[in-house]
């Protein structure tokens, strides 16, 4: 068995515990350990993708007990892709951390590392209620995060975030009861063999449960009406955890994807295509909505934040069409907005540290420092952000557009997206242009020397837009093949035969 | 016999777990139901000691002895923070 | 170094060995064994939650004690019951006893064993420790109440706690 | 005794729901606390009901489903975890807005302004 | 199981139940709290350590081992019930419960 | 590879430039230069395949899943208008190092005007429609970025975005249409579009595909309505009104006009959008241009009119109507961009724009002067200028419509007027600046010739208007064919380039507009005053104010919706639950399985009676706190009495234990909070929080009920047979916990202790108000440790350790393990925090629980890694049964190292968050007056 797999779940939680002992340690000590740790994180995910991408499925069977009996770990190419641009993100985002938002309490690199591993167990998992306990790794570890740093804008948003997530996880464990009370299994690939028998009343049961796991994962991907807990949080977030963060949602949408391509797919006999139709419409909602959130915003982190949200509407609409094209393209555009988000993120604390007590609101105000640096990056997020060329959101938007069928999905799709990209753009043109052009006379005070980390941390992620640009061809093949590869649902179901260790094969 | 005693017993139990539920409902001061309460966490003990009988198991004679313990925490917390407000400082 | 290896409790130890083998599945090499590695770590790793060296306690004297009290407790459990399905009203008193044992382990003792036995319970204990304020369910003075605690608990107490 | 126990269900569900949808902190973690109750009797009863059953080995003739036995205890201990993290999250909301208002310093919620009306 | 078992068992139940009731009726019957405070304090006590003392001879008899849990768990309960009392009845003068008109002496001030 | 360096050349230089900038004006003018003359250089050597009506190509693949290749193609269009990009471009540049003043940011502006250079040549020489659709809106963003040039400057900046808003919204409308036609087609190579123009105007999406197409073309080509962003990009730097806001980004419309002409012309739906927007557009901007009081203002809208003559002439959709479009793209670029040069120097020299102020400039500029007067002829159609020749072959075209009856008039009638306003406006142009008496209070005074060098950009294309228009066939001919060939897909109609036609109706249309132009020139004051009754409007202050609307209307509607009420998100959470799981549960009813209900027991159902009445008190007597968690007690309590009841041993003792610990957190926290809920939700809101949990539990009931009464099977069997063979231990339930499912307990305890840092984290520096009192005024007791208590706990933590240890050590095999020997162990400290203080008891207890927690985690991960020395997955367990003297025969398991991991774990994680929160209180350095140790 291949012992790669659990690297992604295996460092952060050694990193974590590191942290845990280590809470009087020096800070230099601390970051340098922890900073390893996410670097670490980065070349295993890499490994892994090497390993994913020749379309096999890889098991690995906790306690080395058979599926499905035991725990799995699955590696493919959708599990691979979510490492990898989770892993990135995050040191990006860690390195951006140094520059001092991780002062303030000793926590920071322990909830940090524990975050991400709770992300790559729910991205590994092959098991429905250890996708719960991920979820709840995650979360928990997202709780003190989002309360991290001083000061009291978090706190309500914070309850709020935390109480929802607190009714999600009792949905996720009654859906898990009630596919359970059925199937008798918890394994996805099982789950996966079993849906399609169950018929009549038993299939009202897991339909009813499917359905309201969908309300978890919608929760969590933040669809429309279940979105409104995310904009004050995410806005009110320290900037590195509002750009790791900008994965949370994906998380959401990660399961959607998982779960219901994989046990309520086509096949799935009186429960295929469960929910889908029900997601489509709610999607371009959401994205209508982000839409209006962003034009409305007055600040550049409450910006983002919508800009989230039209990401997600923006993502679901073609994961709910459901096709090889549009699943591809939907992969394409969740790498591209989850890292400019990321980086809008970051770039706008670092406008918030050089307008003095203008912070990043989009108000007249003495001319920032540093604005041409922080103006060409926060050019760059937004244009790729509002899915112009020539960055990557272009280039997602374009891959999503062209997945659709022509009909009546097409022209709702299309209207939404290029109807939204507009006003996006009306949105960013008019913050920008404001934040960084409009200035009254005086200068800034209390400005805070814009330190190199947090410069680098922020131009590397708003260069990844670039870097995807430049590498489209590959990513777009790997895509392909990831949405090829969640579409056979078959050779997923064969992990039930993985061989164990000591097992004669 | 002992099937009639131990049903007889059940009985007596739950009825007395339902006058201490008059009194938790009743009050009428806090005190009154924290007493109630405990009576309760008490009559539980002999509940779960004649579930164990009438299964002729021992497996629950822990979940028995756990309450007896957890019981008496909750009492005392309860009772502290009555009177002291903090029930840790 | 030797009174880290030592019985830092030596009744507390025995209690606990002995509790070990009763809730153990009957007593075997294994339990033995186990019993007094428990029996030994346990005090060692609570050691300082007993801030006092044990108190010199004529300890022979505690079954007898205790056998007057379970009597009582039969007993006084009957007369509450008595008085519970009685239609009598109660006359209940709130009487101060004055506290001739210092010990506060003895102190405590004695209030539980109030609150255990006929139609009395410890309500509380004055700061200095001299008092303590009893309420009977149902007594006619208290005088009688006072004595009665004296003779039948306090003295027995005074005698071991010496 | 199924009904029995779907009754119950559905009373701790509804109890907790309404409180959850209260406006003070203190009432919310309440109907939190009483969700999770029902939802662990749910996911335990989907394993089914079983009397005398337990599953220890050698203890009975037949077992009771013992999966999500395992389950429940490990909600049960996450959703521990999550009650303490939201209780503190609650003073801390005390703390910031000196209000235990679910929205922060909020002296009225949005549903009093139409009671006025 | 010996009939003379059988009896202690049968007889050790009922006084169990019985007295528990009888706690129980005395917390819902009696006139105050501090009257209150004795029923569960002993009736019900007792009550639980009959039920105890059924079940050991319980499982003593039916060859399931010694059963001797159950006096740890009658033991506890006596060490604790007067301590939770004393925290009750201390609670109480705290808040001022009344007291029924007939009692003579003074709670103290806390 | 010459076309992707023409392209991509001027993005290079542009990275680079700015490095320059240290240099001075005239080094990175140098430096900008090279991109234009290395690309003229390398356009050079392909001249003798486009006259022979060839194509080049230079491609490779990109996103072949995109359809999007980097494919260049040169052909006579793409040709000409590559030439006119960078020959006026290369003007351009010299202009500007002139035009642009010491101090100002020249870095940017050399970058940016690269970089839309690139983009503007991207454009005409894509082969591919996607490729193209890249550059498009590449030129939107940087013209953004040019025209906010000066962003101290308001107008600058709405200007930007407002030209941004129309075009870069056209670009998507573009994209769309684009999308739609490489649908159609299959593939977005412009060749294959080009040769499949039947199969695309007869498709039923034509009609969409065309407007999306064409309102891309027409926002950027500032045709009517959208024509209005275009004055306002004025607020640019004059060389960038002349570079992009004449002679090239805004031809980027006509062009695409021109290059999908086979692919999308000739259509009704073609003839009529688009010679009718030509039309209005060609009249709207001439009637404008003529009032403008700015020069520039002036110059725009005559732009505006030029552009719509040239949508006109492509809408008309005759071979001859387009050669004539192209050649008046020539013909417009050259005089239009010497025009703004010309204003450029005159604004440079006098310090406004304003014609009102600037008179009589001849005696002071008098070669500037000449220079504009035969530009601003040419633009008004005088012969023997190039304006002319393109204007008589528009004229003539306009009679040759074949339209019904007297809309047969309406062409040319619209043509001669637009002439008339083009004289009117040229001779104001002439008239008001360099004549018309003496200047009025300039800035700057007297007004001087500007540098000699600036002026060599307008002199070249001065000289170019008198080329063409002398001798056009020799100067310009072949270009004209070689790109209207290409424009009409190879089939040219026979054209004659000569200065005169002879005197046939075009020329009187043209005379009747010389005539007819200067009597309306003379007779301005009267026009002038009929304009002035009309109230301008200035667009700009409209996008702003529809903007501003906008984003106040998305802001309220957005508060509305996202008003911070967790009320309302919640019942939208639990509403949305509700309604999916209805759907499908509504056609289930009432439903009882195959299994049927079997009979209650009465104790059972007495005290679920009890269970569900607490929970229902629990939540109506809310408001008072304390009550309620008495409630909520009795309710855990039965909880727990339920799952022993129904044969989970294990599962009772966690809820007990769990539910204890909650009792105290929830007082801890009650201490600090009101303990009275007040009434603050309204009749209504009850009422639907009512009904929300009515349905609720009744659906969980409905649920449970099918649920319990359907026959199931389940992976468990597996678990019972395996147990004690593989898992080495009899309590099934534990040994799913430490063994078969042992990554979820991992994960489980790993929640705790990240609860408990969070938390230790979050109070860290939170401080409260306790309360003086309780809530109905009763001041705290002093008494903080009571004796008895004190004296009771003490010797209750040996025995709570001695029986944590017994529920540990046999929880493999019976009820029991170490999540509850955890809690037993935290539950008897917590006793002694209770009894005898904080202080009192961290001094005894020593160890930091930080420590026990990552102790607890990393005896769990050891205790799971120790397999991989064996080669097997993490988590595999191993035990074995020893014989040891004396103590006989005994099982090891690695489970238990495991479930050692979970214990310490729990410990570490309760403590930490409880005593956290105990530290808040302000006794807790304080020991109390009444504590004696
Ligand atoms: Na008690
Ligand atoms: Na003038």
């Amino acid at each position: 068995m291949n012992h790669w797999l659990t690297a992604p779940v295996l460092i952060p939680l050694l990193g974590g515990i590191l942290q845990t002992f280590m809470g009087y340690a020096p800070i230099a000590l601390r970051r340098t350990l922890a900073l390893a740790t996410t670097v670490l994180l980065v070349a295993t995910s890499m490994v892994l993708l090497t390993m994913a991408d020749d379309g096999s499925y890889r098991a690995y069977a906790f306690g080395n007990w058979q599926p499905p009996f035991g725990i799995v770990l699955v590696l493919d190419r959708l599990a691979a892709f979510m490492l990898v641009m989770t892993s990135v993100l995050a040191l990006l985002a860690h390195i951006f951390s140094l520059g001092g938002a991780d002062e303030g309490n000793r926590q920071f690199h322990t909830l940090f590392l524990f975050q991400l591993m709770g992300l790559n167990i729910a991205f590994l998992t092959g098991d429905l209620f250890n996708l719960f306990v991920a979820f709840e790794v995650l979360l928990i570890a997202s709780y003190g995060l989002l309360m991290h740093g001083g000061g009291t804008v978090r706190t309500v948003p914070g309850l709020h975030y935390v109480v929802l997530n607190l009714v999600g996880s009792s949905l996720f464990l009654i859906s898990v009861g009630m596919i359970y009370s059925v199937t008798g299994t918890l394994n996805m690939a099982d789950l996966a063999v079993k849906v399609p028998q169950v018929t009549g009343e038993n299939a009202l049961l897991v339909k009813a449960g499917g359905m309201m796991l969908l309300v978890v994962f919608a929760l969590k991907a933040a669809v429309l009406p279940l979105c409104f807990w995310l904009p004050k949080a995410y806005a009110s977030a320290t900037a590195p955890v509002a750009a790791l963060f900008a994965i949370m949602t994906k998380v959401g949408i990660y399961a959607i994807i998982r779960v219901y391509f994989l046990v309520f797919g086509d096949d799935a006999g009186e429960l295929a295509n469960l929910g889908m139709d029900w997601l489509f419409p709610l999607a371009l909602i959401t994205l209508a909505m982000g839409v209006m959130g962003a034009l409305g915003a007055d600040n550049l982190k409450s910006l983002t934040a919508w800009q989230v949200i039209i990401s997600v509407g923006t993502l679901l609409a073609p994961i709910a069409l459901g096709s090889a094209e549009s699943l591809s393209a939907a992969l394409f555009y969740m790498l591209s907005t989850t890292w400019i988000v990321a980086g809008l993120f970051l770039v706008a604390d670092l406008v918030a540290s050089q307008r003095g007590s203008a912070g990043d609101r989009i108000i007249t105000a003495p001319m920032m420092r540093h604005r041409t640096f922080l103006s060409v990056l926060f050019m760059i997020g937004a244009v790729a952000a509002a899915g112009l060329p020539p960055f990557s959101g272009f280039f997602g938007k374009l891959l999503i557009l062209m997945s659709v069928e022509p009909g009546p999905q097409m022209a709702w799709l299309w209207g939404t997206i290029l109807v939204g990209g507009f006003l996006t753009l009306v949105a960013y043109s008019r913050a920008g242009s404001i934040v960084f052009w409009r200035t009254v006379d005086g200068h800034v005070e209390t400005a805070r020397p814009l330190k190199g980390t947090t410069a680098v941390a922020a131009g590397a992620m708003i260069a990844l837009t670039v870097v995807i640009v430049a590498m489209a061809g590959p990513i777009n093949r790997y895509t392909e093949d990831t949405a090829a590869q969640i579409l056979d649902t078959s050779a997923y179901i064969d992990i039930l035969q993985t061989p164990m260790v000591g097992e004669d094969d | 016999m002992i099937t009639i005693a131990l049903y007889a017993s059940i009985a007596m139990v739950t009825l007395a777990a339902l006058l201490n539920v008059y009194r938790l409902i009743q009050g009428p001061d806090a005190p009154d139901r924290v007493l109630a309460l405990d009576t309760l966490y008490i009559n539980a003990i002999a509940l779960i000691i004649l579930l164990g009988i009438t299964l002729g198991t021992r497996m629950y004679l822990e979940s028995a002895l756990l309450i007896a313990v957890m019981g008496f925490v909750s009492t005392v917390a309860t009772a502290k923070y009555l009177k002291r407000g903090s029930v840790i400082e | 170094m030797l009174d880290r290896l030592s019985f830092p409790q030596p009744w507390l130890s025995l209690i606990l060995f002995l509790t070990w083998q009763f809730l153990s599945d009957g007593i075997s090499g294994g339990s033995l064994v186990l019993g007094l590695v428990l029996a030994w770590g346990i005090p060692q790793l609570t050691q300082g939650f007993w801030p006092e060296r044990p108190a010199f306690m004529k300890s022979w004297r505690m079954p007898a004690y205790l056998l007057v009290v379970l009597w009582d407790i039969v007993i006084a459990s009957f007369s509450v019951a008595k008085l519970i399905l009685s239609p009598r009203k109660p006359e209940p008193v709130f009487v101060c006893y004055p506290l001739q044992l210092e010990h506060p382990l003895a102190i405590s003792i004695l209030a539980s064993t109030i609150s255990l036995t006929p139609g009395t319970v410890s309500a509380d204990i004055s700061d200095d420790e001299k008092m303590l304020l009893i309420h009977a369910l149902d007594a006619r003075s208290d005088d009688e109440v006072i004595d009665a605690i004296h003779t039948r608990y306090e003295k027995p107490l005074m005698e071991m706690f010496k | 005794m199924e009904l029995v126990f779907a009754l119950v269900i559905g009373a701790l569900t509804a109890s907790g729901v309404y409180l959850l949808l209260r406006a003070r902190t203190f009432p919310v973690v309440v109907g939190l606390t009483l969700l999770s109750y029902g939802v662990n009797l749910f996911l335990f009863a989907s394993g089914r009901l079983a009397t005398g059953q337990q599953p220890i080995l050698g203890s009975s003739a037949s077992y009771a489903d013992p999966l999500p036995q395992a389950l429940v205890l490990t909600a049960i201990v996450i959703g521990f975890a999550m009650t303490a993290f939201v209780v503190v999250l609650s003073l801390r909301n005390l703390a910031d807005n000196q209000d235990d208002h679910v929205d922060g310093n909020r002296k009225q919620d949005e549903d009093s302004e139409e009671a006025k009306q | 199981m010996s009939p003379l078992a059988e009896y202690t068992i049968s007889a050790l139940l009922i006084i169990g139940g019985a007295f528990t009731l009888i706690g129980a009726i005395g917390l819902a019957r009696l006139p105050d709290f501090f009257t209150r405070l004795h029923g569960p304090t002993k009736a019900t006590t007792l009550g639980v350590g009959a039920v105890m003392l059924s079940s050991v001879v319980y499982f003593s008899s039916t060859g399931q081992g010694i059963g001797i849990s159950e006096i740890l768990i009658t033991v506890f309960l006596f060490l604790t019930a007067p301590v939770s009392a004393n925290m009750l009845a201390k609670a109480a003068m705290h808040i001022g419960v009344k007291t029924m008109d007939n009692t003579r002496g003074k709670p103290w001030d806390q | 590879m010459s076309l992707p360096l023409v392209v991509f050349l001027p993005f290079l230089v542009a990275i680079a430039a700015p490095l320059f900038a240290q240099g001075g004006r005239t080094a990175i003018a140098i430096v900008s230069s090279i991109p234009a003359i290395i690309g003229l250089a390398a356009l050079f050597p392909h001249w003798e395949t486009l006259a022979g009506g060839g194509v080049v190509h230079n491609s490779w693949e990109w996103l072949p899943a995109l359809g999007i290749s980097f494919s260049f193609r040169l052909d006579g269009l793409a040709l000409l208008f590559a030439l006119l990009i960078l020959i006026i471009g290369l003007l351009i540049i010299l202009y500007a190092r002139y035009y642009l003043k010491k101090g100002e940011n020249i870095g940017k502006f050399y970058a940016l005007l690269l970089c839309f250079k690139g983009s503007m040549l991207g454009i005409v020489l894509s082969g591919n429609l996607l490729l193209m659709m890249i550059f498009w809106e590449l030129t939107s963003l940087t013209s953004f970025l040019l025209i906010s040039f000066w962003t101290h400057k308001q107008d600058a900046r709405r200007g930007a975005r407002m030209a941004l808003a129309v075009t870069g919204g056209g670009g998507l409308a573009l994209l769309a249409g684009i999308l739609i036609i490489g649908n159609i087609v299959g593939s977005f190579e412009l060749d294959a579009v080009l040769a499949a123009g039947d199969l695309i105007k007869n498709h039923a999406m034509y009609p969409v595909a065309l407007t999306l197409i064409l309102l891309g073309a027409f926002t950027k080509s500032a045709q009517f309505p959208f024509h209005f962003w275009l004055p306002h990009a004025m607020q640019a730097p004059t060389p960038v009104s002349a570079y992009l806001h004449s002679a090239t980004m805004v031809k980027a419309g006509v062009f695409l006009m021109a290059r999908l002409y086979p692919a999308l012309a000739g259509t009704e739906q073609w003839f009529y959008m688009v010679s009718f927007t030509g039309m209005a557009t060609l009249l709207v901007g001439a009637y404008v241009a003529m009032f403008k009081h700015d020069l520039k203002g002036l110059l725009a809208h005559s732009t505006v009119s030029h552009l719509g003559l040239i949508t006109l002439l492509f809408g008309m959709g005759t071979e001859l109507a387009a050669v004539a479009a192209v050649f008046h793209v020539i013909n417009h670029a050259t005089f239009k961009a010497s025009l703004f040069m010309a204003a450029g120097i005159i604004d440079h020299e006098t310090g406004t724009r304003d014609m009102r102020r600037i008179n009589g400039l001849w005696r002071y500029m008098p070669h500037t002067a000449t220079l504009a007067m035969v530009a601003a002829s040419s633009m008004a159609g005088v012969p023997l200028l190039n304006g002319f020749l393109s204007k008589e072959m528009f004229f003539a075209e306009s009679l040759q419509l074949n339209l019904p009856g007297i809309w047969a008039w309406i062409p040319p009638i619209v043509a001669t007027l637009a002439g008339i306003f083009a004289v009117a406006y040229s001779a104001r142009f002439v008239h008001d600046v360099f004549f018309n008496g003496k200047p009025v209070n300039l800035p700057i005074y007297p007004p001087h010739e500007p540098p000699r060098y600036m002026k060599i950009p307008v002199e070249i294309l001065v000289f170019a208007c008198v080329m063409v228009g002398v001798f056009p066939a020799y100067s310009v001919g072949p270009l004209l064919y070689s790109a209207s060939a290409a424009t009409l897909g190879g089939e040219v109609p026979d054209y004659h380039l000569a200065v005169m036609h002879g005197f046939n109706l075009p020329l009187m249309m043209s005379f009747a507009a010389f005539i007819g132009g200067l009597i309306m020139y003379s007779q301005r004051q009267k026009f002038f005053d009929f304009h002035a009754r009309f109230k301008e409007v200035d667009e700009k202050a409209v996008f702003e104010a529809v903007v501003s609307r906008f984003v106040e209307l998305a802001n309220r509607f957005t508060a509305r919706i996202e008003n911070g009420s967790l009320q309302r998100y919640a019942v939208l959470l639990v509403g949305s639950a509700i309604v999916v799981a209805m759907v499908p549960l509504a056609t289930m009813g009432i439903f009882v399985g195959e299994n049927g209900l079997s009979p209650v027991d009465w104790p059972t159902a007495i005290a679920a009676a009890i269970l569900i009445f607490c929970a229902l008190a629990s939540a109506f007597l809310h408001r008072g706190r304390f009550t309620s968690l008495m409630f909520l007690s009795v309710v855990g309590l039965l909880v727990a009495l339920a799952f022993a009841r129904f044969s989970a041993p294990d599962l009772a003792m966690t809820q007990l234990s769990v539910e204890v610990v909650t009792m105290v957190l929830l007082m801890l926290a009650l201490f600090y909070m009101p303990s009275w809920t007040p009434l603050e939700t309204s009749g209504t809101h009850r009422a639907r929080d009512i009904v929300l949990a009515l349905l609720a539990g009744g659906g969980m009931t409905l649920v449970t009920l099918a649920m319990l009464t359907q026959p199931f099977t389940s992976i468990s069997e597996f678990f019972l047979e395996n147990s004690k063979t593989g898992g080495g231990g009899t309590n099934v339930v534990n040994v799913i916990l430490v063994d078969f499912r042992g990554f979820d307990t991992l994960g489980e305890i790993t929640v705790l202790a990240i609860a408990a840092l969070g938390i230790y984290a979050m109070l860290k520096d939170t401080a409260l108000t306790p309360p003086p009192g309780d809530g109905e005024g009763h001041a705290w007791t002093r008494d903080a440790y009571p004796l008895m208590l004190k004296q009771i706990a003490r010797p209750m933590l040996p025995l709570a350790l001695m029986i944590s240890a017994y529920i540990f050590l046999r929880g493999h095999n019976l009820p029991g393990g170490g999540f509850i020997a955890g809690l037993i162990t935290s539950v008897a400290l917590i006793l002694q925090y209770i009894a005898s203080g904080m202080v009192w008891t961290q001094d005894r207890i020593g160890i930091k629980y930080h420590n026990v927690i990552g102790l607890g985690l990393i005896f769990a991960t050891i205790a799971g890694a120790g397999s991989f020395v064996y080669g097997y997955p993490f988590l595999t367990t191993t035990f074995d049964y020893i014989t040891w003297p004396v103590v006989g025969k005994f099982e090891v398991a690695s489970a238990l190292v495991f479930d050692l991991g979970v214990y310490l774990a729990v410990i570490g994680a309760t403590l930490l968050a409880l005593v956290s929160i105990g530290r808040l209180s302000p006794h807790s350095a304080i020991r109390s007056p009444r504590e004696n140790v």
